[in-house]
């Protein structure tokens, strides 16, 4: 008996069983409508991408981990998510180079710098578009990356239009065509009621924050008809903002992600609405067509700030007996 | 007055002089480490700058500008600009004990904030008026802070994390302060 | 060991158990080959100790290290000292553990017929420490506090556990007639039970004031009791004592009662062991009795790799030997298998706020594990509301990282505790 | 004293190189930096201020009162930062412009200021011109090498003087323009700092 | 009081040194400079502008005056004979003022072209006002009559997208030209014969 | 021009007057210090201490809340500037460095598997960790992750290894460990460490007089690290050629293989390192601790003079050793003959020692030629005495003047120093300990035909090395037990003709435990010699009371076997800054013994000079053992021989003076070091039956 030796640790001794890798896993199946959406509309180029992006975000994982002789973390499949987001996010005709270099971007300087999961300040993903978006804005362009497909809707991207043309592009857009994916975008962020649907399943299994969603897609909305209602013909319809471009993918994949949202509720919903404000802001009166991916950098940028309003803790402000 | 506040937005976000200007990076990476010196030396570079460009604005012109001697403007200004700072850190110790604790150990680190002159210099050569050079000394000086502010709150959380060991402290604390710029490309075109 | 739910949105629920009334009775075990008592004491190779190995001790006597040491044992039985060490006990502190030699053939001491037995506090500082049960003499004793009222928790403080319960139903009489004569020992005007709002076991509880709790963990925590039936959300890093407010264990006051009737010490404790398949079994064992022979009574195989746990799983602790022995404040024993033990990694925080909603005591638990990660306690206690923390464990349940997250708050609160001492 | 010159000179150069080691003069090695030139031209400005600001520092040092130091020390470094804008302007006017406000703020460069506090205050005229003569090159140095980082990956060519590039990246490549905005200059500087870091002090 | 005394008369000996020895270096350096600034920043445009000039508008480059204003003109004849002159004028942007050197027929008061001369605008957006042709090249041939704001401020010209404010700075650099030009027109054609 | 001066002349006066002005108008006490500091850093406002500023910096060192290396631009004089400003003392300045007690990492036990917060801190926590032995180190790195400047990580056994190089002693890693045995010390601290409780200590290292880390050099000799094992062996052993080739290795008794199997051959060990050294050509250098200032007199230049000279020199006192004798070393040189230890070996040791920096005078004697008083007017602080114990005691038997007797140190010393001496055919020597084995076999190698040990024990009770007894029986060299002297018997011209003794029988064990001679009456034999040389005992010469002419000499107490009195643990003698050691404090013993006296000397001495109370180390452990490091079984050894010492043959070695044990061939040290079981490296279970203790 005295060989026999225990397994020695603290309480508690029970776990509820969740992992990282449960929610990348949930994760990975709320993106799948979505994905596969893509993967169908624009064909094998957007499966190739996606396989690519997702097997290149492990892979630089796996070599800075080796590099750096930290503990492999592949098996959260953490990186794998941030890779197929960023899969998700880019045109299906994207060069593979330009997707290995993004996912380099999303998981070294997105992540890994900082110190692995749960340490990253901004959203590896976005980082990773963010500064593609910067140096090569071609192949990001959705209007030059389609124009050998055959469409049998408009092959314009919403929101490059209304910059470009103004509202009277918004004609060609109809708000179902936009909530069923008949849009070019991003390989994964055109099917709206497919995001929608992969978005209510991760908010229901809990890996999601209903709070960050609800209250960015109020931000939105409410930002956007507030514009609408000064000058209709200016400014496109609330309607059109919440379906077009990256704005769902972003309410309600993105701008969740862990370690760059807050954690208590009000936070959530400033962190949120402050987002949607901001994507509109971008989108409206400044420069860049969409502005989600800014946007969203810009609240994780403030996470830091807003997340320290927070509930008071027990016996806090009682006076000492 | 519309004007104005265009102007003090384009300086707190636009063009902020941290991020876009690339004027006072020094004291931006030495005291984002805590919240508390960021805060302090936020407040500190604001009282500071609006002295300073007051000042400087009236030396340019009664001075500088009325003898033509406008290439004297650095040695001038710099000059003016230190002794302000240390005319003020021996105000403060002095008369405001309170205040020197809370904002006066900062103010060595401004003589050397190129921030200082630079929105100094900024605003001579803008030609700004009077009342602009004093919006845009504030609204930069906001933009520091805010700046600082921001960063300070990111890079706590940064430091703790478990970042590799080459890349600890300066090195992903740069690289932050770059996620951060990025960041605030979101306010391009916005005026 | 109860596992996340599919559908997640909302908090994690975990109940109390009640009382399984499947067992009526305890069963008794006879004193073992050696006993081992635990003092909590450092040995100070310095001094002269006062035992030594090959004393005879009677049953009932009393055991110090030194002439001027305060913490001491009563022996369980009459026998010889074999040895005794020093023994590094939660948290640095050390202990110092005693192995005697139980002699069937010595008759009961004296020590405690010639003891005149005084319903007085003094008394039972000096000579109740270490009945069944822990009576907290210290905490009565103590000229700091002013005891006034005193809270019986006949609701288990921690899950699965049900020994509590099962004093109140089983010995009500006794409890009683003890908490009758601890009235009389102190000054407490007020003497409260907490009671499983759904125990349907009726139990007859004559003069206690009966506080029905809730059966979501943690409700029967102190602080909890505090916050939910006295009002007081007690400010950080005061305990329940420091606003006159007791908590006994039930055994206390049945040990009490049989004490004052038969005029002897008692030391059999009744402890429930929950084996690896969650059975449980209850048992009646003399303080000192390494805990394998309550295993091997219920021929419990203990493997490379398991997990004896002291107490419930939220707030237990688990020990490396199974020659533990049975001490007075021992109220459950629980088993794991190797395979059902949870992985604990050594990841950073994901920051999934999991542990900040669950909380029940709002501790951003996110950010201050990261400034106990990074040893800055002081921050951590000022900003982070780190003795806010009233130890339930929730946290460590739900972390999604599979941190210890109660493990860094102990250590946490402790480091502090040092480091204020040394300041 | 000639072996003690030789160390304080080559100290600059690697073991203290002032923007790697010291993390000091960010500002103008973030904004400058777009091209090697740049680097080039404003690590040589900073060098004949940081060495004749020190010699006369160091000449001065006995002379000047410890409250009104820094007054002066500013005074003389501020007067050597005009004379490289004078001499830049009609000498290298193109350079002058893209350097643009940074030559001034040449006065607020903490490596100046630091080395004439920390060095040249307190040490004779011969090793103060050493130690200013080392730290410049090696702040030219760094101020170039991060230049050349990033044009040529984020311009895809490399610059040493005279505006025309020394060297183009084939023609397939495509700029990667991240690294001569804003952003790439802090996380260029950042990674040059870890890999300074991953080299090491030797 | 002697180390005040020290104090204020070392700090005021070293800042009148250094000022005299600025001035110094600045008589020394001036013409030099003037030289400077116009082969590297008008000489360019210049040559742009009046890309057939028959003589060097540089060289030949005179003051004309009237009342307070002063202004540097340079003349040019063209190719075609056309006489023309060429000034800066300055506009504010977003990083500063932008020079903006104005081509001007002085025949028909037509613009040749306009080249911006200086700027400190965003890398890439504000500077490509200098090397998106298309963008001044708007000016060309428009009268010095014609309103120069742009189309957002009611004016003819196409703002430059995502840089309205360096296109703005622009267009007022093109209207003070406006300005100048009507004022010293008789002046610059007096002194041209 | 002339604008731009007034301009400018204006602006500065302006400047000048108001800061002047309000310099004094605003003026503000604070300390000094805080304005020196600040002079001292780098003044560059970096910000990068994390301080406001050089001057929010400076009040924080000088506050005492940052350590002077806080500037990190600083240069190293800056450091030191601001070191001395904040009146840190000038030993200090010499660096720290972190250094390892435990290394038994991975190889201990553990009682249990840990699962929880990856840090020591925690784990020591729970239970006090997961290893069998209380010193052990926990091994998850704690100290790691605390040192900023890279130079600690974990080594491959799982107990952190320090880099030398980058270590600053900033002492970060001391505090993160929670057990202690990471230690931030000085040079002159390590020199002056001595076995204490926390140590993770072998047997064998607690049973060497001279406290030397064995296995610590038995594992670096191990793995081929033969500089650094000299290194090891000279932190508490100056000596170690003459050691290895004299030390009677009481620490070899204490081996735990020698349970099991015959113990580790530790003293060759040492020996093949210190050869090593010597035959390699060229010193290792030994690094000495900066000047204190403090002059130290080392009276006698014994193994006990030369190890406190060592220490002292090391720790960065001054020192001069005085000897009487014509060159130094003491018993050593004039005590141990030629063929044990070779002179020139001994020359090229103590020319080692004295190269630090060390004068010697020799042939000068205290009392006659200096005294207290002339010490004292050239400055010495403090004063060591290990004049050693060259008395021989006298048989105190009729004859002992006759020609042909002599006194077996006496002799030997006069040997060695070339005198020329009358030699007979046969010898008689009295006594059984080593300086007797020395003169039996010095003599046999002289020529003489027949050499007699008397002895009045038997063989068993010979207090003299077993090694030496085997040679000298190897040598031929005839053993009389049981004998005590009882007349020298001469001829006619008072020449030595015979020594009678009385035989003896071993009666009842007396209280050391030997079996104490009873004399068997009539049982008088006479032995026919013609030289008889007592060597029974010695005692220091105490003459020097008498001819010192100052008259605090006579305050210098004696015991009654006139060694000098001294507080045993402190070595300080009744005037307090006379120290003294070796033979002449505890009466003829071991040199190693003299050699660890000479240490502790020093460290007293270290103590006086710098006018700390002069106390004896807190929990020495030296002599003591660690409960559990004194196991009783040691399970899974395969006996492997002990490696034997080469020998040169008899029949060689006779006839000349010429060294007669060799040195072991790398190979076989090789071997001999794999031996050792890393005793308290591992840590084996203890004994102790129940298991909740441990």
């Amino acid at each position: 008996m005295t060989n026999t030796k225990l397994i020695v640790s603290h309480a508690p001794f029970w776990h509820n069983g969740d992992s990282l890798f449960q929610q990348n896993l949930n994760f990975f199946i709320a993106l799948l409508p979505a994905a596969l959406f893509g993967i169908f509309h624009f064909g094998a180029p957007a499966l190739g991408v996606l396989a690519l992006a997702t097997s290149s975000a492990m892979l630089w994982e796996v070599i800075m981990s080796v590099l750096s002789k930290k503990k492999m973390a592949i098996a959260d499949m953490d990186s794998a998510i941030i890779g197929l987001l960023f899969g998700m996010m880019v045109p299906a005709t994207m060069p593979w180079w330009v997707v290995i270099t993004g996912t380099f971007i999303a998981v070294v300087l997105g992540k890994f710098v900082f110190g692995g999961t749960g340490a990253n300040p901004f959203h590896p993903t976005l980082v990773g578009i963010a500064i593609l978006t910067m140096s090569w804005p071609a192949f990001l362009d959705f209007d030059t990356a389609y124009v050998s497909y055959q469409f049998d809707f408009t092959a314009l991207a919403p929101l490059a239009a209304l910059k470009a043309q103004g509202t009277y592009a918004l004609a060609s857009f109809s708000n179902y065509d936009l909530l069923m994916g008949n849009e070019v975008g991003g390989i994964g962020s055109t099917f709206g009621l497919g995001i929608i649907i992969g978005g209510i399943y991760l908010i229901l299994k809990g890996y999601a924050r209903w709070e960050i969603v609800a209250s960015f897609i109020a931000g939105v909305l409410i930002t956007a008809t507030l514009f609408f209602v000064l000058h209709p013909d200016t400014y496109a319809p609330p309607l059109f903002h919440l379906l077009s471009g990256y704005t769902l993918i972003g309410a309600f994949f993105l701008a969740v992600e862990n370690s760059s949202s807050p954690v208590n509720r009000i936070p959530m919903l400033i962190y949120g609405f402050l987002g949607g404000l901001m994507i509109i802001l971008v989108r409206n009166i400044g420069i860049y067509p969409d502005g989600t991916v800014l946007a969203i950098l810009l609240i994780n940028l403030v996470n830091p700030l807003i997340d320290t309003i927070r509930p008071k803790a027990l016996g806090k402000g009682v006076p000492n007996a | 007055m519309g004007d104005l506040f265009v102007l003090a937005i384009s300086c707190i976000f636009i063009n902020n002089i941290l991020l876009a200007q690339f004027l006072g990076n020094c004291p931006f990476l030495g005291t984002s480490k805590k919240m508390e010196t960021a805060v302090g030396m936020a407040m500190a570079v604001i009282f500071v700058l609006v002295m300073a460009g007051m000042i400087t604005w009236i030396v340019d012109l009664y001075l500088l500008k009325a003898l033509n001697v406008e290439f004297l403007r650095t040695v001038s200004f710099i000059l003016v600009i230190a002794s302000l700072v240390q005319f003020v850190e021996m105000f403060l110790k002095k008369s405001i004990p309170g205040l020197y604790a809370g904002l006066g150990i900062f103010l060595p680190l401004i003589t050397t904030n190129c921030a200082v002159m630079g929105v100094c210099l900024i605003n001579i050569k803008e030609e700004y008026t009077f009342i602009q050079a004093l919006v845009s000394s504030f609204a930069y000086a906001v933009g520091f802070g805010l700046a600082l502010i921001l960063f300070a709150g990111v890079r706590e959380r940064v430091i703790l994390a478990r970042v590799p060991k080459a890349l600890q402290d300066t090195s992903i604390g740069l690289i932050t302060a770059g996620m951060i710029a990025l960041v605030f490309t979101v306010f391009r075109g916005m005026v | 060991m109860i596992k996340r739910s599919f559908f997640a949105l909302s908090k994690p629920r975990l109940t109390y158990d009640l009382l399984d009334t499947s067992l009526p009775s305890a069963e008794e075990l006879a004193i073992p080959g050696t006993l081992t008592l635990l003092l909590p004491e450092k040995i100070d190779r310095a001094k002269k100790a006062l035992i030594g190995p090959g004393d005879a001790v009677k049953k009932g006597q009393k055991l110090k290290l030194y002439d001027d040491s305060a913490p001491y044992v009563l022996s369980p039985a009459a026998g010889t000292i074999k040895e005794f060490d020093s023994y590094a006990d939660d948290f640095g502190s050390t202990a110092t553990y005693i192995t005697i030699k139980p002699d069937p053939s010595a008759k009961d001491d004296d020590q405690w017929a010639q003891t005149n037995l005084e319903q007085t506090l003094e008394f039972a500082a000096d000579y109740l420490g270490h009945i069944p049960g822990a009576l907290p003499v210290s905490t009565l004793t103590n000229p700091n506090y002013d005891i006034r009222t005193i809270v019986v928790t006949g609701a288990d403080t921690d899950i699965l556990c049900d020994t509590c319960q099962f004093v109140c139903t089983a010995y009500a009489g006794l409890m009683v007639a003890g908490a009758k004569i601890l009235k009389a020992m102190t000054r407490a005007d007020r003497m409260c039970i907490t009671v499983p709002e759904k125990l349907s076991a009726q139990v007859n509880l004559d003069g206690f004031n009966v506080l029905k709790t809730s059966d979501t963990y943690p409700s029967n925590l102190p602080a909890m009791i505090m916050k939910d039936h006295f009002g007081k959300a007690l400010s950080p890093g005061t305990l329940p004592e420091e606003e006159g407010v007791c908590f006994i264990r039930p055994e206390a006051l049945v040990s009490l009662a049989r004490t004052y009737e038969t005029g002897h010490a008692v030391f059999d404790k009744i402890i429930t062991l929950i084996d690896k398949g969650g059975q449980r079994h209850r048992v009646k064992a003399t303080i000192g009795t390494p805990i394998s022979k309550i295993l091997s009574c219920f021929n419990v195989q203990i493997n490379e790799q398991d997990r004896v746990i002291i107490g419930g799983p939220m707030r237990g602790f688990a020990t490396y030997t199974v020659h533990h022995p049975v001490v007075p404040d021992m109220d459950t024993l629980m088993v794991q298998d190797s395979d059902v033990i949870p992985e604990i990694s050594d990841n950073a925080c994901v920051n999934c706020g999991e542990c900040v909603r669950v909380c029940p005591a709002n501790v951003p638990v996110n950010l201050l594990v990261r400034y106990l990660e990074a040893n800055l306690y002081e921050e951590a206690a000022d900003r982070f509301d780190l003795e806010s923390c009233i130890e339930c464990g929730l946290c460590g349940y739900v972390c999604r990282a599979g941190i210890p997250l109660y493990q860094y708050i102990r250590l946490g609160k402790h480091e502090l505790l040092t480091l204020r001492e040394n300041a | 004293m000639a072996q003690s010159l030789v160390k304080e000179f080559t100290k600059g150069l690697w073991a203290e190189i002032p923007l790697f080691r010291l993390v000091l003069g960010l500002c103008p090695a973030l904004a400058v930096t777009k091209t090697c030139e740049n680097g080039i031209g404003m690590g040589m400005a900073t060098t004949f201020v940081l060495l004749f600001s020190n010699i006369l520092v160091s000449m001065l040092r006995n002379i000047i009162p410890s409250k009104v130091r820094i007054a002066c020390y500013i005074v003389i470094i501020a007067t050597f930062v005009t004379i490289v804008e004078f001499v830049m302007q009609a000498y290298t006017y193109e350079l002058f412009l893209k350097l643009g406000i940074f030559i001034p703020l040449i006065v607020v460069n903490c490596v100046v200021l630091g080395r004439a506090e920390a060095f040249a205050g307190k040490n004779t005229v011969m090793l103060s011109a050493a130690d200013g003569l080392g730290m410049g090159i090696g702040f030219t140095l760094a101020l170039s090498s991060l230049g050349a980082v990033r044009e040529l990956i984020g311009a895809g060519t490399l610059t040493v003087w005279g505006g025309t590039p020394l060297f183009t990246i084939g023609h397939g490549y495509i700029p990667f323009q991240f690294m001569v905005e804003a952003p790439g200059a802090f996380v260029g500087l950042g990674m040059m700092l870890c890999l300074m870091n991953l080299i090491g002090k030797k | 009081m002697r180390e005040m005394l020290s104090m204020i008369v070392v700090l005021t000996v070293l800042t009148a040194v250094s000022g005299g020895l600025l001035a110094a270096v600045k008589v020394k350096t001036e013409p030099r400079i003037e030289e400077q600034v116009l082969k590297f920043q008008k000489a360019p445009a210049i040559k742009a502008i009046f890309a057939d000039a028959t003589n060097d508008p540089i060289k030949e480059r005179f003051n004309v005056k009237a009342e307070d204003t002063e202004l540097q003109v340079f003349p040019s004849t063209l190719a075609d004979g056309i006489k023309a002159v060429a000034f800066e004028a300055k506009g504010t942007g977003f990083g500063g003022p932008i020079g903006l050197m104005v081509g001007v027929n002085l025949d028909t008061d037509e613009i040749i072209a306009v080249r911006v001369t200086t700027h400190a605008e965003t890398p890439g957006i504000g500077s490509r006002a200098k090397e998106d042709l298309s963008f001044v090249g708007q000016f060309a041939g428009m009268s010095m009559a014609s309103n120069f704001g742009t189309k957002g401020q009611g004016g003819d010209i196409d703002a430059m997208s995502g840089a309205t404010v360096t296109s703005v700075g622009v267009s007022q650099a093109a209207v003070a030209a406006q300005n100048l030009y009507k004022k010293l027109k008789p002046e610059i054609v007096k002194q041209m014969n | 021009m002339i604008p731009a001066i007034l301009l400018m002349l204006g602006i500065g006066a302006t400047c000048g007057i108001v800061l002047s002005l309000s310099s004094k108008i605003f003026y503000v006490y604070e300390d000094p210090r805080i304005a020196q500091v600040e002079n001292n850093l780098a003044g560059a406002n970096c910000g990068g201490c994390g301080y406001a500023g050089c001057s929010a910096a400076a009040e924080a060192v000088v506050a005492g809340k940052e350590p002077p290396t806080v500037c990190i631009i600083n240069s190293k004089e800056g450091v030191e500037a601001v070191s001395r400003i904040m009146g840190v003392d000038a030993g200090a300045a010499e660096a720290p460095l972190s250094y390892n007690l435990c290394e038994g990492g991975n190889r201990a036990e553990n009682k249990y598997h840990y699962m929880g917060v990856s840090s020591c801190k925690a784990m020591t926590a729970v239970f006090g960790g997961h290893r069998v032995c209380t010193v052990g180190c926990i091994g998850l790195g704690d100290c790691v992750k605390a040192c900023q400047f890279d130079a600690l990580h974990m080594g491959p056994d799982g107990y952190p290894v320090v880099d030398d190089a980058k270590c600053v002693g900033c002492g970060a890693c001391q505090k993160a460990c929670p057990k202690d045995i990471i230690q931030v010390k000085t040079l002159s601290e390590k020199l002056m460490e001595f076995n204490q409780e926390h140590g993770a200590l072998a047997p064998c290292s607690q049973t060497c007089p001279a406290e030397i880390n064995i296995p610590k050099y038995i594992s670096e000799i191990k793995a081929g690290k033969y500089d650094e094992a000299v290194q090891t062996i000279r932190m508490r052993n100056p000596l170690l050629l003459s050691c290895g080739r004299v030390c009677p290795h009481p620490c070899e008794d204490m081996c735990r293989r020698g349970i099991e199997d015959e113990p580790v051959s530790i003293n060759q060990l040492k020996r093949f390192v210190a050869d090593y050294e010597m035959n390699s050509g060229s010193r290792i250098p030994i690094t000495c601790a900066p000047d204190t200032g403090k002059k130290v007199a080392v009276i006698g230049g014994g193994p006990a003079g030369l190890s406190c000279a060592y220490f002292l020199r090391r720790i960065g006192h001054q020192v001069d050793i005085f000897d009487a004798m014509p060159k130094l070393g003491g018993i050593i040189r004039y005590g141990i003959p030629e063929y044990r230890l070779p002179k020139k070996v001994l020359d090229w040791e103590i020319q080692g020692i004295l190269d630090l920096g060390i004068n010697a005078f020799t042939q000068v004697k205290f009392g006659v030629d200096f005294g207290l008083s002339s010490l004292i007017a050239s400055g010495y602080h403090a004063i060591f005495m290990g004049i050693g114990a060259w008395n021989d005691y006298a048989l105190g038997i009729e004859g002992e003047d006759l020609d042909g007797c002599y006194k077996g140190i006496d002799w030997l010393s006069r040997f060695a120093g070339g005198q020329e001496m009358k030699l007979g055919k046969t010898a008689a020597i009295v006594g059984g300990g080593n300086s007797a084995i020395d003169c039996v076999r010095t003599l046999k190698r002289l020529g003489l035909e027949k050499v007699y040990i008397v002895y009045r024990r038997t063989r068993n009770e010979m207090p003299a090395n077993e090694v030496e007894i085997v040679a000298s029986e190897h040598e031929g060299i005839d053993f009389v037990f049981l004998a005590a002297p009882t007349r020298v018997i001469g001829d006619e011209n008072g020449k030595v003709k015979g020594l009678e003794y009385l035989q003896m029988e071993l009666g009842e064990p007396d209280a050391s435990g030997r079996r104490r001679p009873v004399p068997i009456e009539g049982s008088e034999t006479v032995l026919d010699v013609d030289m008889v040389i007592s060597a029974i005992s010695q005692a220091p010469d105490p003459s020097f009371k008498d001819t010192d002419p100052t008259p605090k000499i006579k305050d210098l107490e004696l015991t009654r076997w006139n060694t000098i009195d001294n507080n045993p643990e402190t070595l300080q003698s009744s005037i307090p800054y006379i120290f003294t050691g070796g033979d002449s404090a505890t009466g003829p013993s071991l040199v190693v013994t003299a050699i660890g006296g000479g240490r502790r000397a020093a460290r007293s001495i270290d103590l006086f000079l710098k006018g700390k109370p002069v106390e004896p180390v807190e929990n020495s452990l030296q002599g003591k053992n660690i409960p559990e490091s004194i196991f009783k079984k040691v399970d899974g050894i395969t006996p492997i021989k002990r490696a034997k010492m080469p020998e040169i043959p008899v029949s060689e070695r006779l006839d000349s003076m010429i060294e007669v044990d060799l040195v072991l061939p790398e190979d076989q040290a090789l071997a001999e070091a794999d031996r050792c079981l890393n005793c308290c490296r591992i840590c084996y279970n203890p004994d102790t039956e129940f298991p909740i203790a441990k």
